[in-house]
């Protein structure tokens, strides 16, 4: 499609990524971005262009977001982005694959005394505005009776600065954004608690725009091919060596050993391999940018491979 | 009747009156009681505030990069955030190695904006000059040539970002006021009432909505797939929105210049553009250089604005770089204290000059 | 010097010295007496300091050293003083000087009533007395800038008659008029003098200054350079100074 | 003699300047045409494409959030176009007490350039100079910071009798609704009608007898007397809702959120100090010889500055007032940077959850435009009413 | 009436008529012819359009009726016809209308370089011919500001007469100025009368009408009242508009 020959020709896939949200997309002060969102962007680039360095990121924050994807300004939105009904069906954009699944859940200090979100009752509660958050906060409220008084910021860190000095007494967002930021963020991080309600679901995903259909699916099978990736134990580590050594048809499917399954996308036959070769599979992009040993250390809970007790269910690279 | 002579009487200097410190001080302090009581409220609050001002500010103050010093009992101002912070504060984004591109960069640009505020530049070379080091400015900032590594526009930011912003609005903005402004006093309608409805249009409306605007909506107004920088969209926004005011201004300094100048202007033969170049224009701008300064300084501290759309000019890479350090970030209002320095170096020597200006118009109109 | 010493002086000048500033000096070593009644005109070259010698003696300037007493008062820095100096002299400016966001009648009923208490009513009356004797009764109610100059200025000599004033200034009062216009306020100017109010006038107009005034006062650099009648100040002048000037400003 | 209207003709030639101008406005109106047809012909194709939605038709839906500070009850079921209202309304809200402050202080400052004591001249230009240098926005984000980061948190609010001042903001005590209240407001209303009464029979009192009375302290006297009157009848009811410390926040009584609070004072403080150089301005811009005039007339100094300088003086304030006015207006959108609910922000919300950016930027600049051309229409008619009149 | 009609005229006013607005009639059936050479004064009272007849003569202002004939070229809306008119004519307005922000030379050689395309080293060398001849070559570098009214009032005829016109315009060249002054620049018109160039004055000084014009116009309500040689118009004024008038600037 027209997307991806624009891609080729420009030799750099545009990736829309968050301003700065440690472990999802942030940049480092030497302006490396990393991040789950972010490696996802330089798999498609791997696959796409060959080379997981060309991805050109432009941070964007929530207002931003979709008009930057709907007039053609980013190739992708990897953007801790949740899909929705609304979003899906009104913005003219494609939900490719989730990559992964969140809930929204509050975070209060530990010196507050609260356990429950049912104790928030008429409290203010910091949220940055224009997300699926801040109308989360109003059902849930609505909900419970709770009458919980929202103070809505325009960006992230106003929202997060407004929580830690005080302003509020809780703060909400998505549950792994509020583990980032505790940890990230906080002074200390053992003064936060996150609750233990979680209050929406928030199926996070990179989107594209509509209108071209083989972009779409590139982006998609991409992401299926990292999870199927994992699922068949196919690592960064030993991509090379299964290449030759494999027996498994679906991994030799997965290698473009067997079947030529690029050329029904437009790509060539070691798409995956090269992405799966820059990033790792899915498993291991989680791990090392959310997972528990990470600096954010979200346990794996539903975002595992289905067969391991998750969600985590890739449609077959076939 | 009888008459004398003129015998001329020689002046004489004026006699001395008490003049002196304490003279002063009678006259200007303790004149009578509502003065004097006036001074002794004033003076009480300014004696119990100022020493506690300073005290805070200087004496207590830590300037160690060490946050901990901070949190001992008793430190008042904690400027190390600043000795700290300063070269995100400053530079924003920019590649730590890289920024001293940015710094030669805004020391050139500043560096040309005192020089164009002095009379004896104002030659024909200097808009060549200006084209020259904007050339300069963006061959350090983007890189790419002479070896330099490239650095892409989103990951500037600091100091250059905002004085980039103002400089080359109000450069821009320059050419369209000037032809909206003659616009709105020209006598054919059509285009009067075009550049009257741009005018009261843009002024209408605040500026963060042009720039939202700029920044959100404009990618849709384009063809498919055209991709503007966002810095630069974000900079067509400001100037369009600084010539709106720019022409007011202009159009103040045209409507000041006597309908006399025209009517000269053509009796002598001269043509509508030879008249407006050569006779209304050059009195009618040096008439408003304060309203231009005054529109520059305005201009200057909008660009403060563009933080609201994500762009890190100095309040957004304060922001940056302090809000994500929580070791830091109680002590962002000393950082705040820091920029508003920044901004009030710049801002209150812009507005010296324009009184200075002002004053020098004045006297060339006396003999 | 000619003194008219009949009554005794209502303004007495006695070494009066003025400078702006601490270097330019502009009136040196003034002696001059005007006896009540009496109408002076004083003319001189532009800068001379004429409008400051009358603008002292309603204290618009203040003069530095010498003595300067008005109607018995001498003039200091006492406010009380000045107040009641101010009451007996009528001031008329080059530029009018009306309140422009006040009609006519509004001007001259400002003063008496906030100054002088008197009920609106009776300052209404009184004021439209004035406009009278000035001619433009009937523009009582419109706005000084709806008047043409000969017109303001006519307002602006009954404003300044409002006071009652013992004594009347009158700052060029002609010379930002047209030709026509300036025939008005002439015209106005002579039939007051024939009152018996005490006047001074800065103004070039010699056809009035020949028609009334009994003494012609010619400045130059500060000084008073020469005094006399006008018959004999026009037809004779004596310094050389004068007769440059004379020629001047008759010459054409 | 001909006629006494004039014959109107043209001669058609390219010589002919009228001819020209109608070519130079005809190419003008093309090229303008053009370049609108082109943006809105890419937005349309554009949204085509992308199946991007448009139109208002999401005004009448449920808004489906709720907002944090509202002048009345707003629920998040109600549509989008009331949220909206409330947006407009918060905007004003500041607008119109930043208005009445800044003007307040601004004239203070101002009018104190003029003193004759050294000190007050210099406080209030350092003030000017200070605050006149500063962004706006930066101004509000200290503010934001002092009033956040400087107060204490709720459970150790200052406290001076039932007023609270904590992060929370400032919580005041509002008396409980009660007939009392109504009778209180009644004699406030008898109170100005009394006041509007004996200021006619002052005048008429001065016109008549040229006797002055007081004119600020026996109204001031009168209405303080009459709601007092008003309160008594009413059987003085003295019930208040008091705030109280709760667990997290202080609860009850009414309240003004920190975010108010520093859009407040930040706009209050900026604007003043541009209205205080408008109103030196103004005073300084009487021409010279009115004071002299003035003088002359045996006029004292306050009566010179009552009768003769304000008024001529507020001909020139106005309209570079106004001028403030609306920009304090327009800056109140910088509320947003610092999560106060104005209109912009109430936009931005609209704007992420429906998508229609066109539709709900426009919307907020329409907000703006009508603000702007209704003060402007208004200062408008009043410059022409109060307009010096000439020939 | 007596008309100088010795040689074919250089200005020929046909049954010009002019409107400000819709409804003001400001010039009424024009009739007038003037000779090469001719010297011209006019006057009447203020308001009676003399202004916006001598502009009319290069289309500051535009007639709506009637034919206006300069130099032979007629004045229409073509603009070419009224560059050349232009340069055929020099005029002088009351407030001088110097460029502040050009030296005095500057001023002088502006057209003769822009229009006149010539180089400028030989427009500054004519410049300054016509500065000396107004006698004041020595103020070439100065600023016109710096110079007194009666100066700028000469470099304005300078300036004008930089352009070689055959016309030249005065309108009330004289009235904006001090009483020294006014002879001053009398003087430089006088010898430039004497030059024999075409001139029309808007003047109200008399002096100058009876020493230099070949007739007097007087002017009354948008129409031509009466028109003699100076000597009978003053002696022996035909209409009663202009006894009135003569009465009032002549009378003080
Ligand atoms: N406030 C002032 N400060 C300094 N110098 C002044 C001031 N007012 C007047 N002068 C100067 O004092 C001198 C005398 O001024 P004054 O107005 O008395 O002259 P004049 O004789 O009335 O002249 P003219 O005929 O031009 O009105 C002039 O040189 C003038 O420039
Ligand atoms: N542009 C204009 N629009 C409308 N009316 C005008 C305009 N210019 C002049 N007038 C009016 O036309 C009339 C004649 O004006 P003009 O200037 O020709 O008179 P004038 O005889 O030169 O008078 P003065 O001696 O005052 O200069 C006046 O009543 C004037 O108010
Ligand atoms: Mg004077
Ligand atoms: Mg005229």
């Amino acid at each position: 499609g027209k997307t991806l020959d624009s891609i080729k020709s420009r030799g750099q896939v545009i990736c829309g990524v968050n301003t700065g949200l440690a472990g999802f997309g942030a940049a480092d002060s030497a302006g490396k971005w990393t991040g789950l969102d972010v490696d996802v962007c330089r798999a498609v680039a791997a696959a796409v262009l060959g080379d997981a360095e060309k991805v050109k990121y432009v941070p964007l924050n929530a207002q931003q977001r979709f008009t930057a994807l709907q007039s053609g300004e980013v190739d992708v939105l990897s953007r801790n982005t949740t899909f929705t009904l609304t979003r899906d069906a009104s913005l003219g954009l494609n939900l490719t694959a989730v990559t992964y699944y969140d809930g929204q859940g509050f975070m209060v200090p530990v010196k507050s005394k609260i356990k429950s979100a049912t104790q928030l009752k008429g409290q203010t509660v910091c949220v940055q505005s224009g997300t699926t958050t801040e109308k989360n906060l109003t059902d849930y409220s609505k909900a419970k009776g709770l009458g919980i008084k929202p103070v809505v910021f325009e960006q992230l860190e106003a929202a997060e600065n407004a929580y830690f000095t005080g302003r509020c007494i809780a703060y909400t967002t998505d549950a792994s954004g509020l583990a980032s930021t505790r940890n990230k963020v906080a002074k200390v991080p053992a003064d936060h608690i996150i609750l233990p309600e979680l209050i929406s679901k928030e199926p996070l995903g990179p989107m594209v725009r509509r209108g071209d259909d083989e972009w779409y699916a590139i982006v998609k099978w991409v992401i299926y091919g990292l999870l199927e990736a994992e699922e068949y134990g196919v690592t960064q580590a030993n991509v090379d060596s299964l290449k030759t050594s494999s027996t498994d048809p679906v991994v030799k499917r997965i290698l473009g050993t067997s079947e030529d399954t690029g050329k029904l996308l437009g790509l060539d036959k070691e798409w995956m391999a090269r992405a799966i070769k820059a990033t790792g599979n899915y498993g291991e992009i989680f791990e090392r940018n959310v997972g528990p040993k990470s600096a954010l250390g979200l346990p794996r809970g539903v975002n595992n491979q289905w067969n391991k007790g998750g969600l985590m269910y890739a449609y077959p690279v076939r | 009747m009888t008459s004398t002579t003129f015998q001329p009487i020689a002046p004489r200097p004026a006699p001395v009156n008490s003049e002196g410190p304490l003279a002063w001080i009678k006259s200007n302090l303790l004149a009578d009681w509502k003065t004097s009581l006036g001074t002794f409220v004033i003076g009480g609050l300014l004696l119990w505030l100022l020493p506690q001002a300073i005290h805070w500010a200087l004496i207590s103050a830590s300037w160690s990069p060490h946050y901990e010093v901070c949190h001992a009992e008793g430190v008042g101002a904690c400027w190390g955030v600043i000795s700290e912070k300063y070269r995100i504060i400053l530079f924003g984004r920019y590649p730590y190695e890289e920024q001293w591109r940015p710094l030669i960069a805004t020391i050139l640009l500043t560096g040309l904006l005192v020089v164009s505020c002095m009379r004896s530049f104002w030659k024909a070379w200097l808009p060549l000059l200006w084209l020259a080091v904007l050339a300069v400015f963006f061959a350090l900032m983007y890189g790419k040539v002479f070896g330099l590594t490239q650095v892409d526009t989103d990951r500037w930011g600091g100091l250059p970002l905002t004085i980039l912003l103002s400089s080359l609005s109000l450069v821009l903005c320059f050419p369209i006021a000037l032809l909206v402004a003659l616009g709105r006093r020209s006598k054919l309608p059509a285009i009067r009432s075009f550049c009257t409805i741009y005018v009261e249009l843009i002024r209408g409306v605040p500026l963060i909505s042009v720039l939202f605007m700029a920044s959100f909506m404009f990618p849709l107004f384009m063809p498919q797939g055209t991709q503007i920088d966002v810095l630069v969209r974000v900079l067509v926004g400001i100037t369009l929105f600084a010539a709106a005011y720019m022409a007011e201004v202009i159009r103040g300094g045209l409507q000041a210049i006597p309908k006399g100048q025209v009517e000269a202007a053509a009796t002598l033969g001269l043509s509508y553009w030879q008249t407006q170049r050569m006779i209304v224009l050059p009195q009618a701008l040096a008439m408003v250089v304060p309203g231009i300064m005054n529109n520059f300084i305005s201009t200057f501290k909008d660009t403060s604005l563009v933080t609201i759309v994500s762009l890190y000019e100095l309040t957004g890479a304060l922001k940056l770089g302090v809000n994500s350090d929580a070791n830091w970030r109680p002590y962002i209002i000393e950082g705040y204290f820091f920029i508003a320095l920044i901004y009030f170096v710049f801002c209150f020597s812009m507005s010296r000059y324009s009184r200075w200006v002002e004053k020098q118009v004045n006297k060339s109109k006396l003999r | 010097m000619a003194e008219t010493n009949t009554t005794s002086p209502i303004i007495t000048f006695d070494k009066v010295n003025k400078w702006y500033g601490n270097n330019f000096h502009v009136l040196r070593d003034i002696d001059l007496s005007v006896a009540k009644g009496e109408r002076i005109v004083i003319c001189g070259p532009s800068g001379s300091g004429k409008s400051t010698l009358i603008r002292c003696i309603n204290r618009l300037e203040e003069h530095q050293q010498g003595h300067l007493i008005v109607d018995g008062v001498e003039l200091t820095d006492d406010i009380k003083a000045i107040d009641q100096v101010r009451k007996e002299v009528g001031m008329v400016f080059q530029q009018f000087n009306l309140f422009p966001h006040l009609t006519v009648l509004e001007n001259l009923t400002l003063s008496p009533m906030w100054v002088g208490k008197i009920p609106k009513k009776e300052a209404e009356e009184k004021a439209m007395v004035q406009l009278k004797r000035v001619r433009i009764a009937e523009q009582a109610h419109k706005y000084p800038l709806q008047l043409s100059g000969g017109q303001q200025q006519r307002v602006a000599i009954a404003r300044a008659l409002c006071l009652k004033p013992k004594i009347m200034l009158f700052d060029e009062p002609t010379s930002a008029l047209d030709p026509e216009m300036i025939k008005e306020v002439l015209d106005v100017m002579i039939a007051m003098a024939s009152e018996g109010i005490t006047m001074l006038c800065v103004t070039h107009e010699m056809g009035f200054a020949k028609a009334v005034a009994d003494r012609v006062i010619f400045m130059d650099q500060g000084q008073i350079v020469e005094q006399n009648n006008p018959h004999d100040f026009f037809n004779n002048p004596q310094s050389e100074r004068s007769k440059d000037f004379l020629s001047k400003i008759l010459g054409h | 003699m001909s006629s006494d209207t004039p014959p109107s003709h043209h001669h058609w030639s390219w010589r002919s300047q009228a001819f020209r101008g109608i070519v130079y406005q005809v190419l003008a109106v093309v090229a303008i045409v053009a370049v609108v047809w082109f943006l809105a012909h890419n937005t349309l194709v554009n949204m085509r494409v992308r199946g991007i939605q448009s139109g208002f038709d999401f005004l009448s839906q449920a808004a489906g959030f709720d907002i944090g500070e509202s002048l009345y009850p707003f629920d998040s079921e109600q549509p989008y176009w009331q949220a909206f209202l409330v947006g407009v309304t918060n905007t004003l809200r500041v607008a119109i007490v930043g208005i009445i402050l800044s003007t307040v202080l601004g004239t203070l400052l101002g009018i104190g350039r003029f003193s004759r004591n050294a000190l007050v001249r210099g406080v209030c230009l350092s003030y000017v100079e200070a605050f006149r240098n500063i962004p706006v926005l930066l101004q509000l984000l200290m503010w934001y910071v002092i009033l956040t980061e400087v107060l204490p948190s709720a459970d150790v609010a200052w406290q001076v009798g039932d007023f609270f001042l904590s992060k929370g903001g400032l919580n005041y005590p509002i008396p409980v609704w009660a007939a009392g209240q109504l009778w209180a407001a009644f004699g406030l209303l008898a109170g100005v009608a009394l006041v509007l009464l004996y200021r006619r029979w002052a005048k008429r009192q001065f016109e008549a007898t040229g006797q002055l009375r007081s004119a600020f302290w026996v109204p001031v006297l009168i209405l303080v007397a009459c709601s007092l009157a008003g309160w008594a009848l009413g059987g003085a009811p003295t019930e208040l809702n008091r705030p109280v410390k709760g667990d997290f926040a202080i609860e009850n009584g009414g309240a003004l959120t920190p975010e108010f609070l520093a859009v407040l004072i930040g706009l209050t403080l900026y604007t003043a100090s541009f209205i205080a150089e408008v109103v030196r301005g103004g005073i300084a811009s009487v021409p010279r010889g009115q004071g002299e005039a003035a003088s002359a007339l045996g006029l004292s100094q306050q009566q010179e500055m009552r009768l003769v300088m304000l008024p001529q003086a507020l001909r020139v304030i106005i309209p570079p007032l106004t001028n403030q006015y609306l920009n304090l207006t327009k800056n109140s959108s910088l509320a947003v940077a610092i999560g106060y609910p104005d209109v912009v922000s109430i936009a931005n919300t609209a704007l992420n959850q429906t998508g229609r950016a066109v539709e709900c930027i426009s919307l907020v600049m329409l907000v703006y435009l009508i603000t702007s051309l209704g003060t402007s229409l208004l200062m408008g008619w009043y410059n022409s009413r109060a307009a010096i009149k000439e020939r």
